[in-house]
């Protein structure tokens, strides 16, 4: 009942860690087997390693916090001779993250992950708040998210989700520019832009200045763009904002979501994905719903049918 | 490394906004070495949502009974210190690698020096050498009098030397000193609190081994989520940063940049 | 140490209620004197009475709450002869916030209240996102919202604020266009727009579906645009989101408002605002600062001050 | 109407999932009127930040006790549940305007019919009718047996009816099945449940004064934010719409449009 299929991705239930809060799995598998996930989305790569930002790299904020960690990886060689290797020890599915200042190295970074046996899609993240150069415009302009995708999609040899910034007046309008060019998923929300200022210090927490706004805090809006941009995309969506239980899940998929990410939530407690799963099959029975997938949509699937039969 | 519940056996203050806290479960005869730490869970609630890390301050294996010095200062410090015996806390434990002491030898002798909140680990610390036959020195570092705990608990071990900043007790000043004062002769350093302090520790550094605990924010606590990392000093090194939370929190000398 | 002077505004503190969030102060005043608050912006007025949307028209979010109140008014007219009439026994400055659907309306509107002598200041609403028709583009696009400033600067006997939206992807722009079209002060935040959905009944739990989110949860994004924002305009800004307590208002000076709003936590506690505007003569000598307006700015002026002299 | 901490003196599950929550303190001597109700904050905590509205159930205004019924249903009502005896709760009352009892005289039958959490402001209202001799009947509706509360007490005051939607307790049915098979006489009767009951008991609607207390998601309680509202029933009403929280929660039965 909780099996779903997205395009290269074949999940035993819809729940994955979202990328960047869960590196490449070694430390998670310490607490659990990474094959009782319905996929993996690994820590962004970019063409050359990044150390990131300076430290303070994380603050609280009310239910939420904020993280500048500046796309900090090895780089995609390494993560592909070292961690990709790593991983073949296991059969979740994994999307490999992509991030870059340019579209060159989003399209060198996606052709070099897209080959390895071990990536089952490429999540483009085009959404990054907490680099410097460039960046923040293919997150938040429909026509450069759309001409980066194309070129990704020219090379990549498996499918992509292009991951959206709820940094936009309009999200709709960015899904179906990627959608339209050919991106086979979406993947939302990233982080919101915030900041936190020290009392003490009179400056901002983070060294970075802002951070991305993470956690519960932000899980109405990400509820909102994806009960927006799902009635408006014909590609699956794996929803993720603040996602903290089998509740919270339910409540993605209801708003559109075919699939969900958790992020923050794993900083709170390590185990919560597996928890997630177990929770799932007793709400779904308690829900009187025989498939996850039958949620999909639900909230604007039965106003559909109640505004055109009237 | 696990997340246990654990019953918290006392919480009560010890010093001005500074509380000992003593929680009980199987996690403890899980640590490894002095000077790692746990991730507490404050509440079931998104307010205080970070869970926050606090030094292992002592082990009682037999009792299963961890004991952790915290400072009162924010939101999640403040609502830890209002939880009553009885109640069960969250914990996240033992992280870190802690204080080396194998290659330490019976008879050697060991500074032990540690500011604020710093303190706490080096309890535990100065017992293990103990134990080896290790002879330790103790200089704690306070802001004021009514904020030095431990001090007798310390004397037990070894002698302890307290300096405050403003007088009221001991030394007046930091540390460093009482270290000019004293001018001990010894074999390997042990030392956690505030940057500043280890900064001074690190540039009057003498060619004995000295360790360095380390703060950072932090999300994770265990390595995946990168919130935590220093640059090493060695432009060189393969990775060109460490983890606080998994590398660390202690770490030799010279191997981080100690952030500012 | 609290009084604070801006466009039309002699604040004896820098503390007011948000529009929306007191309604005229007459429940209010059951709880303390009025005349203790810095200034009161009153619910938004429009050209005709509106009923506004159906309920439920609140939900509670993790560290926030959304509404879709939708605007629910007696009229201009009715607004003045009624509500204004009766906070004629009060002497703290009114903010008389106004919305509308068209140009046409809010120039009406801002001209009718403008001339009454109790309103000190307008606040142009033009980020309502509870509202059908219209609207959202006002906050959205920098032409739309210059060009209206401009038609009500143009009637308005009053100093005119602009509320901004924080549903765009570059709120600096929609400042600066406001500021150029002859805004004399910025009110920030305005809600997000969030939406939750009930898992009994599988629908949204607002009657209007979407509504706005305000609370804590939404601070470091007020926070992060009043930062943003006030660094590339030379009008103040009245700073809200999420306020709570005297240090959040310490915070939000420091991000680089000029007077602060309180909106969301009047429903937790009717009392908050005198509470804060009590508990901040302390805050600031605990922080050796002689006058609040001291900390305006000061997370980036200091950096300003510290890249100059490099 | 005051924001006041009151004690709490008991708070205790009497059926499943339903809590007697007593408070103590000043506020109850506020109180005007029985159908009144209170809006409690449950932490002091973001999470779960809105306040709660739940109505006084009893007030005993020589001890300053309230007593409030209510059922654990979401985060709050959950989170308020395990409140214990000791704490303080910070609580804003006594609000609306409750049901109306002037009217009523000495001698005269008055029906009182609940649904469920609806029972509770009943109770209150069944003391205060006695106290002027007026005579009362109780009408009672539950899901199930399990779930049945004050039916004793209120057999106290006069006659109680239960009714379970499972039969497994009383009338199987609804509160309208013992109306109907019943067929009392009386003059006036107060009504306070879920809206199918409310508009059940309207559109039967005799002629007799009949009163309804509403619920609606709140954010103030107090009449500022507009939350609550329902339309009038009359068009051409000069504000076409009434407050749940401070023109109610009691409304006469036409006033206003029930939701849905
Ligand atoms: C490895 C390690 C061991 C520590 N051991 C101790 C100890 O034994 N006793 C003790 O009193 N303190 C110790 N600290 C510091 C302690 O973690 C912070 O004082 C505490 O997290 C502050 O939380 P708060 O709720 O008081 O402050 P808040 O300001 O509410 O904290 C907000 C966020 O910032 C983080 N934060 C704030 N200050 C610090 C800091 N100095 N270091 C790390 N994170 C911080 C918090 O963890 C939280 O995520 C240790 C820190 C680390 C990293
Ligand atoms: C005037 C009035 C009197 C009431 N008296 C009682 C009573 O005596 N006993 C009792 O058990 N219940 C009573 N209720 C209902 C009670 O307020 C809700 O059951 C409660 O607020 C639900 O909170 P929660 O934390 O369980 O649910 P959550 O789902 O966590 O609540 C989330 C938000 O929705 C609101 N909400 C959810 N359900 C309701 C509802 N049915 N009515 C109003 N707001 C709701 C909450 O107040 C909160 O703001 C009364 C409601 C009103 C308006
Ligand atoms: C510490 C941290 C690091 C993150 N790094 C990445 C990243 O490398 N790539 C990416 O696409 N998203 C990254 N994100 C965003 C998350 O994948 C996710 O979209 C976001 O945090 C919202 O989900 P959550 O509320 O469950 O955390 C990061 C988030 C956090 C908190
Ligand atoms: C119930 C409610 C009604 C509101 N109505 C208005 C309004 O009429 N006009 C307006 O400009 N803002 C309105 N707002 C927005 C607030 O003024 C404020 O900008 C926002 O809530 C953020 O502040 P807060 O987090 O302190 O509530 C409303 C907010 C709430 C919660
Ligand atoms: S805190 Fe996450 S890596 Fe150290
Ligand atoms: S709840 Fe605010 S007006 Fe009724």
């Amino acid at each position: 009942m909780l099996n779903v299929s997205l395009p290269g991705l074949n999940m035993k239930n819809p729940v994955m860690p979202a990328s960047g809060c869960f590196a490449f799995g070694r430390e998670f598998n310490n607490f659990y087997d990474l094959n009782e996930l319905g996929a993996i989305a690994i820590k962004a790569a970019t063409k050359e390693a990044r150390f990131g930002n300076p430290t303070p790299r994380v603050a609280e904020t009310p239910g939420g916090m904020l993280n500048a960690i500046g796309l900090q990886n090895p780089g995609v060689d390494k993560i592909i001779s070292e961690e990709l290797e790593w991983l073949k020890s296991f059969e979740t599915p994994i999307i490999a993250n992509i991030a870059g200042s340019q579209i060159e190295d989003y399209v060198y970074t996606a052709e070099q992950l897209s080959k390895h046996s071990r990536v089952s899609a490429l999540e483009l993240n085009i959404s990054c708040p907490n680099v410097k150069e460039g960046g923040i415009a293919f997150g938040t302009v429909p026509e450069i998210a759309a001409d980066l995708t194309e070129k990704v999609k020219a090379v990549s040899e498996v499918p992509v989700y292009v991951k959206l910034s709820p940094n936009v007046s309009d999200i709709i309008a960015m899904a179906k520019a990627v959608e339209e060019a050919g991106a086979d998923g979406l993947s939302m929300i990233n982080t919101l832009l915030g900041m936190r200022i020290d009392l003490k210090t009179g400056q901002p927490i983070l060294a970075n200045k802002m951070g991305g706004l993470s956690g519960p805090a932000i899980k109405p809006i990400a509820i909102r763009m994806i009960y927006e941009a799902s009635q408006h995309v014909n590609i699956p969506i794996i929803g993720m904002g603040g996602i903290e239980n089998a509740d919270d899940v339910v409540e993605f998929f209801l708003a559109g979501a075919s699939a969900v990410a958790v992020g923050t939530a794993n900083f709170i407690d390590p185990l919560c994905c597996p928890k997630i799963i177990s929770a799932l099959p007793d709400k779904l029975k308690e829900m009187n719903v025989n498939h996850i997938n039958d949620l999909k949509g639900r909230s604007w699937r039965s106003c559909q049918k109640t505004s055109s039969s009237r | 490394m696990i997340n246990a519940k654990m019953l918290v056996i006392q919480n009560s203050p010890i010093a001005e906004n500074i509380f000992e806290l003593k929680v009980q479960g199987e996690l403890a005869s899980h640590v490894k070495a002095p000077g790692q730490f746990v991730h507490i869970k404050i509440g079931d609630f998104i307010d205080a949502m970070l869970r926050r890390p606090i030094s292992i301050c002592d082990v009682d294996k037999d009792s299963h009974v961890l004991t952790m010095i915290y400072r009162t200062d924010g939101k999640g410090t403040k609502r830890l210190s209002q939880c009553i015996e009885g109640e069960m806390l969250e914990i996240l434990g033992p992280l870190g690698n802690g204080f080396p002491i194998e290659t330490v030898k019976a008879g050697a002798h060991a500074i032990l020096v540690g500011g604020g909140v710093g303190v706490p680990p080096l309890y535990y610390l100065s017992k293990q050498l103990k134990e080896k036959g290790v002879q330790a020195t103790h200089i704690l570092g306070f802001q004021t009098e009514e904020i030095v705990f431990y001090e007798k608990e310390f004397n037990h071990l070894g002698p302890a030397y307290v300096a405050t900043a403003d007088g009221t007790k001991g030394t007046k000043g930091f540390v460093t000193d009482v270290l000019k004062e004293q001018d001990f002769v010894y074999d390997v350093m042990y030392a956690c609190g505030p940057i500043p302090m280890l900064k001074a520790l690190e540039t009057n550094y003498n060619g004995k081994p000295l360790y360095l605990s380390l703060e950072q924010r932090m999300g994770c606590a265990i390595g995946a989520c990168l919130a935590c990392v220093c640059e090493t000093q060695d432009r060189t090194d393969s990775k060109g940063y460490r983890k606080v939370c998994s590398d660390g929190p202690v770490f030799k000398a010279g191997e981080v940049i100690l952030p500012c």
